[in-house]
C-alpha cells in the first residue's frame, strides 16, 4: 500500500495526518501550501489515484479547497486541502494533471468564488453566467467556524510549525469543544 | 443565399460565443439541446461539425441545477432526505443511502441488521430499474423504438414492488437516519420472489431482440473507446470504468452494509467501448438479481429503524465524514461537515455522472455525429444528478 | 478462404435480424400490457400515497385526533403545514368566577382549550410526501390518503384545510353515497 | 385520344383520392402495429379500433397554422412539401392493379417510376436547405447522399428483372409471370429481390435507414421546421412512396395480380399489404444504422452484388435465347 506520506515525500507540506477510515471515510488528510498542490497531484496520478471531487468549505480561516482522491485497486481515500484566504481566494489549477478537475474547479468557482489559476476555461458551469458574481455557498462572516472545530485531526504524521489552523486552542477551550480534535 | 457562412446571424448566447471563439474556419456550430431527443433531459452539447464529423464538443450544464448543496445548509439532516430522492431519479435509493450513510458514519449510528438487508434489496431493485431505463433510452438513441416499451414493462414491476414500502414510484425518500421508514411486508416479499425468475426469463429476450442484433453491434462495437488511463484522469466510475476493464465497484472496494456477506461478481469488460459498457450493465442486472435473491434468503428478523432514531430537530455532532456507495452510474459520494449546529455546515454531493460526462469532450473528438450520440447515451446520463 | 469465412459470418450476422423479427412478431400476437385507464384501473392503487389527511378520533371519526402540538409543521422539510390552534372558549361568568377563586387559592386550573386544531392548512404543491410529519406525530393523527383521482384547475385547489376535508368526508358519508366509483381492477 | 385523356384524368383523381386514403390507412396500420408490437393497444379511442384517429390527426394538421421560420426562403420552403407529394401521384399511373386495370399504358412504365421517384430527393434537399436550420441542412445532405447512392442498386436489381421479362412495361412483366409462387420472378431473381427491398428502404428513408430524419441525432432532420400540412405532405409522401415501392416489388417479383381463386386486384392489394407490413415491422424492430455504414452497405455489398446478379442474368438470358434459336 503506497501511503500518502511516502508518496508526498519531498513536497513541502503544512500538515499530514493518518485518519481513521471507519470513522470519517478518509485514510489520509494533508494540508498543502498552494505552491505544492500541482506537484502533489502529479505524484498521485503517477501512483494511479483518481480524483473523486473538489469542494470548497467556507471556514473562518479561509476557503478550504478539498480534493478527495481514491484508488481503483486499493481501499482508502486521501484528502488534500488547500487554504485560500477570503480576500484573495486563489488556488492553482490541477486540471492539467487531472482532466476531471476541469469541471470540479468550475463548479467550485461557481459556488464559492475560488479562482483556480491556470484553468483554461474558468467560466460558469452550473450557475447562470449572468450571476457570475453571486456565490451561493459563501457563508456570512459571523457564521464561519474554525476548521479545527470539525475537520478530523487524525494521527499527525507531520506538521509545519507555522501551520496552526489544526492545532487545538488553549486546553480549556479544546476540552469544551470536545470535537474530533480532542479525541485524536 | 449562403446564410450559414454568416456567423453573425447565429451568434448565440454566452456559451456559444465562448465556444465559437476557437472554432475553425468553415465549420458548423450546432447546439444539441437543451431540448433535444437524445440528450436525456436538458443537457446541452455544443458541437463543432465538419460535415458529419465532430471536431469538438462541449457540454453545457446547469439547465436543471437546483443547488441541493445550499438546500442542505438550510435544512436539518433528516429534513434533507427528500432532496436526495430527487437528485437522481434513476437510482434514487442509492443517493438516499449515500447521504444517510454519511450522517450515520459521522454520528456513529449503528443500523439494525434487518434494515441493512432491506436497504440492499430495495437499492438493488432500484439499480435494475435504473439499468432498464438506461437500456430503453439508449436504444431509443440508437433508433430502436420498441425496446424501451419492453424495458418499461419490466421496470413497472419493480416500481410496483418499491411502491409497497416507499409509497412512491420514482423519487423515493425511503431511508432514514438509522434505518428505513417502513419494513417490507409479506406482499412485498412475495412480489420480489416472483419478480426474480420472471426478470431472469426476460433477459434472453433482450439478448435476442437487441444485444445480438447486427445493426446494434455495428453501432456500438468500437465506438467511444475509453482507456483505463482516461477513466483515471477524469475520475470516471461505475459501468463506464468497468466497461474499460477496471475492476472497481464501491460495493467491493469500500465495502459497506451487508455486501461483504453476499456472493456476487463485478462484471468488467476488456472492450473499453460502448459495447463494453452495454455488456457490463446487462450483466449487472443479473448480478443484482443474485444479490436480491441472497438477501431475501438471509433476511434476519428485527427492527428496521434504530431505537431512538434521530428526530428532524436532531443536531448532527461535530465532525466530518465521507461515505460512498455504488449507484447505477458509479461512485456516489457524500461528504458532510457538521459544526454541531442545527443544520449541516457543508454537504458535498459527488455525482458519478458529472465525472463520467466530463470525459465526453475528449472521447467524442473526431467521431461521427451519430457516434457522438451513441457515446453520450453509453455514459448513462441522468441530468438532474449531474446538475444537482 | 478468409473471404469465405467472412461471407459466412456476414450471413450468420444477418440471421440475427430474423431473430429480432421473431421477437417482435411474438409480442405482436401476445396480449397487451396496457390498462385502458378510464374503464379499468391499475391494481396497485392500495399502496398509493396521496396527499396528507387527518385521522379521525376514536369516538368521533370526523373530529381530528390531532392535538395541535405543531410537531409536524416543525418537522416538515418543505414547510407545507400550518396548524392553527383553537382559542379557548370565552369562559362563562361562573367559570370566570371559579377561575379567579382557583387563582386566588393557588390551585392549578384545568385548561379548557380544545386540543383539536381550528385549521390545519396544507399545501400539497409543496409537499414532497416524505412522511416525516407522520413519523413525528405524537398522536398518530396524520396519514396519507389513497386519493388517486385528485385533480384541480388551479394551484389554489391544492392548498386546503385538512380539518375541513375531514368534515366534508363526514357530510359525504352521511349522505350514504359511495365515496368513490368502485374501480374495476385488472391484472398486470 | 380523348378517351385516353379521360382515362388519365379519372385515373389521376382516383389516384389522388386513394393516395390520401392509403396515407390515412397506413398511419393507422403503422400505429396499430407499433402498438401491438410494443404491447400497447395503439389508437383505440377515436372511432371503432381507433380507425378515425388518422382522420382526426389529418384534420389537426390541416387546421394548424402554417409556420415558417425567420430568414427561411419562402418560395423554396413551401415548394418542397408540394414537390415531395406531386411526383408520387405520377408514380401510381403506370401501376397495373389487375389485368388491364391501369391508368396509363406506356411501355416504359418502369422507367417512368424510376425517373420520378428520383425527384423525391430534390424536395428533401429543398426543404432542408430552405428552412434555415442546421438540423435541416444536415438532414438534407444526408438525404441526397443516401438517395443518390441507393438509386443505383435499385436500378440494377430492377434491370435484372427487365432482362428476364424483356420489357420495361409493367403489365408485360406481370403477364410473363404465372399464377403460382414458383412462376414468379422472385424464384429466378431472389438476390435481386433482396437488393431491391434493402435499397427500397434506403430510397424511401424508412427505418432502419431513416437517417435524413434520424430524430436522436437531427431532431427531425429535413422536416424539423415544418408544421401543419407542410409536415403532413412530407408524411403523406413518405407513405405513398412506400406503397409505390411495394407495388413495384409486387409487380416485378411477386407476380403482380396473379394468384389462385381470388380476383387479380385483391391479390395485388394483398401482396402489397404484406410487403408494407414487413416494412412496418422492420421499423419497430431494428436500431438505426450509422451514416457511413449505410453507404458502406450500399457501395460495398449491394452494388457489387447487383452488378454480379445483372451479369449472370444477362448471361443466362442470352444462353436461353441462343438455345431457343437453335
Amino acid at each position: 500500500m503506497n501511503s500518502l506520506d511516502a508518496l508526498l515525500k519531498g513536497i513541502p507540506l503544512d500538515y499530514l495526518a493518518a485518519c481513521d477510515y471507519a470513522k470519517t471515510g478518509q485514510t489520509w488528510q494533508a494540508f498543502l501550501p498552494a505552491g505544492s498542490l500541482v506537484k502533489a497531484a502529479e505524484r498521485l496520478l503517477a501512483a494511479d489515484w483518481h480524483l473523486e471531487d473538489i469542494a470548497a468549505l467556507d471556514c473562518f480561516e479561509g476557503y478550504v479547497v478539498t480534493y478527495h482522491f481514491a484508488h481503483f485497486d486499493q481501499p482508502g481515500r486521501a484528502t488534500l486541502r488547500v487554504v485560500a484566504p477570503h480576500d484573495a481566494p486563489h488556488v492553482p489549477s490541477i486540471s492539467a494533471v487531472f482532466d476531471g478537475a476541469l469541471w470540479h474547479e468550475r463548479e467550485t468557482r461557481d459556488f464559492h468564488g475560488v479562482i483556480f489559476d491556470g484553468h483554461p476555461n474558468l467560466i460558469p458551469l452550473l450557475l447562470d453566467p449572468d450571476m457570475a458574481e453571486c456565490f451561493p455557498l459563501r457563508k456570512d462572516p459571523k457564521s464561519r467556524v474554525k476548521m479545527r472545530e470539525f475537520l478530523e485531526a487524525g494521527e499527525v504524521l507531520y506538521q509545519n510549525p507555522s501551520f496552526t489552523f489544526m492545532t487545538p486552542d488553549a486546553p480549556a477551550v479544546s476540552q469544551e469543544s470536545g470535537g474530533t480534535a480532542a479525541t485524536a | 443565399m449562403t446564410r450559414y457562412a454568416d456567423m453573425g446571424q447565429v451568434a448565440g448566447d454566452f456559451y456559444t460565443e465562448n465556444f465559437a471563439q476557437t472554432a475553425q474556419e468553415g465549420s458548423l456550430i450546432l447546439n444539441l439541446g437543451p431540448q433535444h431527443p437524445s440528450t436525456h433531459g436538458v443537457l446541452r452539447v455544443i458541437v463543432e461539425l465538419d460535415g458529419e464529423y465532430v471536431l469538438r464538443a462541449d457540454p453545457v450544464l446547469g439547465y436543471l441545477h437546483r443547488m441541493h448543496e445550499k438546500m442542505a445548509e438550510v435544512k436539518t439532516a433528516a429534513q434533507f432526505i427528500p432532496n436526495m430522492g430527487r437528485v437522481d431519479y434513476g437510482h434514487a435509493l442509492a443517493w438516499n443511502w449515500a447521504f444517510v450513510g454519511a450522517v450515520e458514519k459521522l454520528a456513529g449510528i449503528e443500523v439494525p441488521e434487518r434494515a441493512e438487508y432491506v436497504r440492499t434489496i430495495t437499492c438493488e431493485l432500484n439499480r435494475i430499474a435504473s439499468h432498464l431505463l438506461w437500456w430503453g433510452a439508449y436504444l431509443l438513441d440508437l433508433g430502436a423504438f420498441t425496446p424501451i416499451m419492453y424495458a418499461f414493462d419490466d421496470r413497472e414491476k419493480i416500481l410496483d414492488i418499491l411502491q409497497v414500502p416507499t409509497g412512491s414510484r420514482l423519487t423515493y425518500s425511503y431511508f432514514r437516519i438509522g434505518g428505513v421508514a417502513q419494513d417490507l411486508n409479506e406482499d412485498c416479499f412475495s412480489r420480489i420472489k416472483a419478480f426474480i425468475p420472471w426478470m431472469r426469463s426476460r433477459l434472453p429476450m433482450y439478448k435476442d431482440l437487441v444485444s445480438d442484433n447486427i445493426i446494434l453491434r455495428k453501432r456500438i462495437e468500437g465506438v467511444g473507446p475509453i482507456e483505463p488511463e482516461l477513466c483515471r484522469r477524469y475520475g470516471a466510475t461505475g459501468p463506464v470504468a468497468r466497461g474499460s476493464g477496471i475492476n472497481f465497484d464501491v460495493r467491493r472496494a469500500e465495502p459497506y452494509s451487508v455486501y461483504p456477506k453476499l456472493d456476487f461478481e463485478i462484471p468488467t469488460s476488456p472492450l473499453m467501448d460502448a459495447r463494453g459498457r452495454y455488456d457490463v450493465r446487462m450483466i449487472e442486472i443479473e448480478q443484482s438479481l443474485r444479490i436480491i435473491e441472497q438477501c431475501v434468503e438471509m433476511m434476519p428478523e428485527g427492527d428496521t429503524l434504530v431505537k431512538g432514531a434521530p428526530k428532524p430537530s436532531w443536531k448532527v455532532p461535530k465532525g466530518e465524514a465521507y461515505f460512498a456507495v455504488e449507484g447505477g452510474r458509479g461512485k456516489i459520494g457524500v461528504h458532510v461537515v457538521s459544526d454541531g449546529g442545527k443544520n449541516l455546515y457543508r454537504t458535498k454531493l459527488r455525482a458519478p455522472g458529472f465525472s463520467n460526462l466530463s470525459l465526453f469532450a475528449e472521447v467524442s473528438r473526431g467521431t461521427i455525429l451519430a457516434d457522438a450520440v451513441a457515446i453520450l447515451g453509453s455514459l448513462d446520463l441522468i441530468i438532474p444528478e449531474i446538475d444537482r | 478462404m478468409n473471404a469465405i469465412k467472412e461471407a459466412f459470418k456476414t450471413v450468420s450476422d444477418l440471421w440475427s435480424l430474423m431473430v429480432g423479427l421473431k421477437v417482435t412478431g411474438k409480442y405482436f400476437l401476445e396480449p397487451q400490457r396496457t390498462v385502458r385507464y378510464p374503464w379499468k384501473a391499475v391494481s396497485n392503487l392500495d399502496t398509493y400515497k396521496g396527499h396528507l389527511e387527518l385521522v379521525g378520533g376514536m369516538k368521533d371519526p370526523f373530529k381530528p385526533r390531532c392535538i395541535s402540538c405543531g410537531m409536524c409543521a416543525l418537522a416538515c422539510p418543505s414547510h407545507c403545514l400550518t396548524v392553527v390552534k383553537k382559542k379557548a372558549p370565552k369562559p362563562t361568568p361562573e367559570e370566570e368566577k371559579a377561575l379567579a377563586e382557583a387563582k386566588a387559592s393557588g390551585e392549578k386550573t384545568k385548561d379548557k382549550t380544545p386540543k383539536d386544531p381550528e385549521q390545519f392548512l396544507y399545501d400539497y404543491t409543496l409537499c414532497s410526501l416524505c412522511g416525516t410529519c407522520m413519523e413525528n406525530c405524537p398522536a398518530g393523527a396524520l396519514r396519507f390518503s389513497k386519493n388517486v383521482y385528485m385533480a384541480g384547475y388551479s394551484r389554489n385547489d391544492f392548498q386546503f384545510d385538512l380539518v375541513l376535508k375531514l368534515r366534508e368526508s363526514d357530510a359525504r358519508a352521511t349522505k350514504a353515497e359511495p365515496a368513490a366509483p368502485a374501480a374495476e381492477t385488472s391484472e398486470a | 385520344m380523348p378517351a385516353e385523356l379521360i382515362r388519365i384524368l379519372i385515373g389521376l383523381v382516383a389516384v389522388a383520392l386513394s393516395v390520401g386514403l392509403i396515407g390515412l390507412v397506413m398511419v393507422w396500420v403503422e400505429r396499430k402495429v407499433a402498438g401491438h408490437v410494443q404491447r400497447r393497444p395503439g389508437p383505440y379511442e377515436v372511432g371503432p379500433y381507433g380507425l378515425l384517429q388518422p382522420l382526426a390527426d389529418a384534420l389537426k394538421l390541416v387546421g394548424k397554422q402554417l409556420f415558417m421560420p425567420d430568414n427561411a426562403d419562402p418560395i423554396l420552403f413551401w415548394l418542397a412539401p408540394v414537390l415531395s407529394f406531386l411526383p408520387v401521384l405520377l408514380l401510381f399511373l403506370p401501376l397495373p392493379l389487375g389485368d388491364g386495370l391501369y391508368t396509363m399504358d406506356i411501355n416504359l412504365g418502369l422507367l417512368l417510376i424510376l425517373a420520378f421517384s428520383g425527384l423525391a430527393v430534390l424536395s428533401l434537399l429543398l426543404g432542408g436547405w430552405a428552412s434555415n436550420n442546421k438540423y435541416g441542412l444536415l438532414g438534407a445532405a444526408r438525404a441526397v447522399a443516401q438517395s443518390v447512392a441507393y438509386e443505383i442498386p435499385l436500378l440494377l436489381s430492377v434491370l435484372a428483372v427487365a432482362f428476364v421479362s424483356g420489357s420495361l412495361d409493367l403489365a408485360t412483366v406481370v403477364k410473363e409471370q404465372g399464377t403460382w409462387p414458383w412462376n414468379w420472378n422472385i424464384m429466378t431473381q431472389p438476390l435481386a429481390f433482396l437488393i431491391y427491398i434493402v435499397s427500397a428502404l434506403g430510397e424511401t428513408n424508412r427505418a432502419p435507414f431513416d437517417l435524413p430524419e434520424a430524430e436522436s441525432e437531427l431532431t427531425a432532420g429535413f422536416h424539423t421546421e415544418y408544421s401543419g400540412m407542410g409536415f403532413g405532405l412530407f408524411f403523406l409522401a413518405e407513405y405513398a412512396n412506400m406503397v409505390v415501392v411495394c407495388s413495384v416489388a409486387t409487380v416485378l417479383f411477386l407476380g403482380g395480380w396473379h394468384g389462385p381463386v381470388l380476383p387479380g386486384p385483391v391479390w395485388f392489394v394483398l401482396k402489397v399489404s404484406l410487403l408494407m407490413l414487413l416494412l412496418v415491422f422492420f421499423r419497430w424492430t431494428y436500431p438505426r444504422v450509422r451514416f457511413d455504414q449505410l453507404l458502406n452497405i450500399n457501395w460495398k455489398w449491394l452494388m457489387p452484388l447487383a452488378v454480379a446478379n445483372l451479369m449472370l442474368t444477362a448471361f443466362f438470358v442470352k444462353l436461353a435465347q441462343y438455345a431457343v434459336v437453335k
